[in-house]
């Protein structure tokens, strides 16, 4: 048994090396499928990571009554607070709000040309954990004794979501063509390397060789080019993308980026193991017609 | 040993190879199978370590019937037997001395073992300078005798030889003939497809001729 | 020589039937490829449109000096519609101004309310033909007799501009990892497709057949894969396209597409003119290294 | 017509496979190449339609030099050329038919003519009824002599036979002698590595031995 099991593995590595020339394609194969699969995660994460801030920027707008004393607004703010759903709520007080204008207009003197009158109502602005929770919570708001008005771009909300939706299904997309994409390209390569040497198999069974013994140095092989390839198109891709996350932050600063030092890990855990699998499943499939 | 019942063998391109063969070979015998090119010898050998299926008929290795037999069997049989390919099948990646082995490295022989009997049947084969060549790198004699050595070194039970002196001169025809009937006096069943008559008349067995499929004449050796 | 030409093409047609499961597996590796590389030119053309959309959206906005009467506005806005890198212009007069305003706080009684004084200036949008004009026009502006003041979201154009630059590039890329992979694919298998006829390579030789004579067939059969797997890819990305357009004219209107005939025609050649290219090129790297 | 000047042939292995070798054949000569296993014969075979160049020395056919020759003219070397090789060499894919056929389709023969000459020839070797086959459909004699039939259906100045009879029962073996005797006395050069001695000696040819890469003996043939 131990022999036969050093066998096999001799088998797989003095296979590579005679065959040097379609080892290295196969692991040029399996480097440029799990580029491409590692940089479309990346591509994914980010993606749904700029759908997610693009939401979070959705508001509820609240105003509020002018016959509201302070204390009764601050009642307000306190009430909304703890509405289920809300995430954070900020409350901008008459006086603020016509300051805030008045700057915008460029203008210094606006409360004085109104004569003293401000235009303004005191307003809470509200934010939601989710979008899909805005509308329901603006309309809760609505109820309360106090609130004149609520606003929170009605209409646009639908559409956004409909859109960073949109966002998230392109990139899943992505990442499942190139996945297929990659366990094609693993899968043909493999194939190949087995179908020529289709010849050999049919010796091999003809001279008494079990299954076992024909299958396992092919395994091992695809399982040894996945490791390789992965452990190169790790590099690559972790080079590549803290590159990019590099000139991100400080040239594009106000993008959201996803570089969490775990997800980041798990991505090149993924890429490491969906190599070796994939080199390993290529080979059950590419063995597999010929041990009938 | 061998027992072969009413076979008939159509191959799937509808050509007919044998019609309604029977044959029993004994243990320890050695039967020479001869007649026309295209007659069916090769095809007989192939029944017998089932690379090929009798189309009818059975054909039994001792008690084993191998229409019946099931697929993870078939290796376990192959390893009880020898065969001398017509065309010699050596594994093109594997130097001779690889080729030699593998055939024992499936048996799960250990690996000094292995190294003992290959060098010492590439020497009785002649080989011994050329046990680091690969097979394109061999004549066609070669190659031969490399096939020879691969089917003998087990010391099969069975050993099946198609055509084995074909790409080989007098002399080494010879030394091949004294191996097999060596191997067959310590208990082998022996069974060889052959066009060389004069071996034929002078190792003087047991001789089944051939022709268009059927058995057409039997000459029993001198030994009974 | 009409035999030879005969000969090779018949040559070609009989293998791919022979072979008829690497003919199924290459044409299908060809139409992955295809697909892959034609849906990336769309995305590409997609993302680059929307891109050049919000940058449309960047305006400047002029204020007017109080102290020009209306036909000096007038012909303020006449100077500035005929400058270079100016697309539209629109004029919203300070009563326009307020009453907007007005509307936008939910007040109907704003300028009762201010005792009847006006605090908006007379305003003029305009709209460059590129965003990376803006900044120029802007500052010409500025130095206009009459010009109050000149805005246009200083600091968040340049990186405006930065993310679509980015996003073009993102399309861009992918485009491109998508043809390597393309060609990639497509190479590797018909590379497969003539390893595995090595050995008939070399009897061909041995029995006085000239290069040509060896290599044509190939080069055909390259052609019709890539032909086969183009015409059947340009099926799959149309149809899917289409429905994608449909998709979004009806649910997400605001979102620009690209729908242009002539583009969509364009992609298509490039999908099948390519894919026959890659065919043939992949047979021609495949069959040199047997013919030195 | 055919020129060996000190020829010598190292494989890139480092295996020596002929040594200083001078050989003349004149044409419509017919000369058999006879030695053991491994001396070398193959090995002359293949420089003279260049498959493997000499290491030292020259080889003309004609006036040709054939270390000097173009490598786009190595096809029309080829040409004139037939070859039956010691392991066949057939088309896999193609059938009998094609694969005699395309011997003739290389120099570009009309449809018709290629038709008419291949059922010809393979009627003369026997194998008409096998000709939609695969070769790996076909008996190892039947192989063979499809390889032969592949060589002379051109009728070509050269015909080289590497031990064109290995696997052919007596009968088919004379055949196919009586074929290359009749091709030779329409005046093709016949050089033939065989390893049947009765053959060698019932058609009294000229006959060069070699031995370990080296020309050891030779004998004229009655015609002289
Ligand atoms: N795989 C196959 N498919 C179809 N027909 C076959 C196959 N193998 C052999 N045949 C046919 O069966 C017949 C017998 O072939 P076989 O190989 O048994 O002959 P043989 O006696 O060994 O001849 P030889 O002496 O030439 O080797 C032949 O006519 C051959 O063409
Ligand atoms: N491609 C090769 N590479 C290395 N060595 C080779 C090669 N071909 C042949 N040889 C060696 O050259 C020597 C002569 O081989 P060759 O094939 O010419 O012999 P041969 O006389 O034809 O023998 P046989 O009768 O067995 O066919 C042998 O020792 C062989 O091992
Ligand atoms: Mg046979
Ligand atoms: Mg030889």
């Amino acid at each position: 048994m131990l022999n036969q099991v050093s066998f096999v593995i001799v088998q797989a590595l003095v296979s590579l090396k005679r065959n040097i020339w379609l080892t290295i394609a196969s692991i040029l194969t399996v480097m440029t499928a799990l580029i491409l699969l590692g940089g479309s995660v990346f591509f994914l994460a980010n993606t749904s990571n700029l759908a997610t801030s693009f939401e979070s920027q959705i508001e509820i707008a609240v105003f509020i009554n002018d016959n509201q004393n302070r204390e009764q607004v601050i009642d307000l703010r306190n009430q909304i607070q703890v509405m289920a759903g809300v995430d954070t709520v900020e409350l901008t007080a008459k006086e603020d709000a016509i300051i805030e204008f008045q700057e915008s207009m460029g203008s210094s003197s606006l409360l004085e040309d109104l004569g003293g009158i401000n235009p303004f109502p005191d307003k809470i602005t509200v934010k939601a954990t989710d979008a899909r929770l805005v509308e329901g919570i603006a309309n809760q708001i609505a109820e309360i004794n106090g609130v004149d008005k609520v606003r929170y771009g009605q209409g646009i909300l639908e559409k956004l979501i409909q859109f960073t939706d949109w966002l998230r299904w392109i990139g899943i997309a992505v990442v499942a063509a190139f996945a297929f994409a990659s366990f094609l390209l693993i899968t043909l390569n493999i194939k190949t390397n087995v179908n020529s040497r289709e010849n050999e198999i049919q010796i091999m069974r003809l001279v008494g060789a079990s299954n076992g013994l024909i299958k396992w140095p092919f395994f091992i092989e695809g399982l040894l080019l996945g490791f390789i390839g992965g452990i190169i198109s790790i590099g690559i891709v972790g080079i590549g993308y803290n590159w990019l996350l590099q000139y991100i932050i400080t040239t594009l600063a106000f993008l959201p980026v996803v570089a969490d030092q775990m997800f980041m890990i798990s991505v090149f855990a993924l890429m490491l193991i969906g190599g070796m699998i994939m080199g390993v499943l290529a080979s059950v499939f590419a063995v597999r017609k010929f041990l009938k | 040993m061998i027992s072969i019942k009413n076979v008939s063998k159509i191959y799937s391109n509808g050509a007919r190879a044998l019609s309604n063969i029977n044959l029993e070979i004994s243990k320890s015998e050695f039967v020479f199978l001869v007649g026309p090119s295209g007659a069916g010898k090769s095809t007989l050998i192939k029944l017998m370590y089932r690379e090929e299926e009798a189309t009818r008929g059975q054909v039994f290795i001792d008690t084993i019937n191998l229409s019946r037999l099931n697929p993870k069997q078939v290796p376990l049989l192959r390893r009880r037997t020898g065969v001398i390919f017509q065309d010699f099948k050596l594994l093109p990646t594997k130097t001779v001395f690889e080729n030699v082995a593998f055939a024992q490295q499936v048996i799960g022989k250990s690996k000094q073992e292995i190294k003992v009997n290959t060098l010492n049947i590439l020497e009785l084969v002649g080989l011994s300078r050329k046990k680091d060549s690969f097979p394109s790198e061999l004549s066609g004699g070669e190659q031969q005798r490399v096939c020879v050595a691969r089917a003998l070194v087990n010391k099969p039970q069975i050993l099946l030889a198609d055509e084995p002196t074909g790409n080989l001169d007098i002399d080494n025809a010879w030394g091949i003939m004294e191996l097999l009937d060596k191997i067959n006096r310590e208990g082998t069943t022996v069974v060889m497809a052959t066009h060389a008559m004069h071996i034929v008349e002078k190792m003087a067995k047991r001789v089944v001729k051939v022709e268009e499929g059927r058995i057409t004449d039997h000459k029993l050796g001198e030994a009974y």
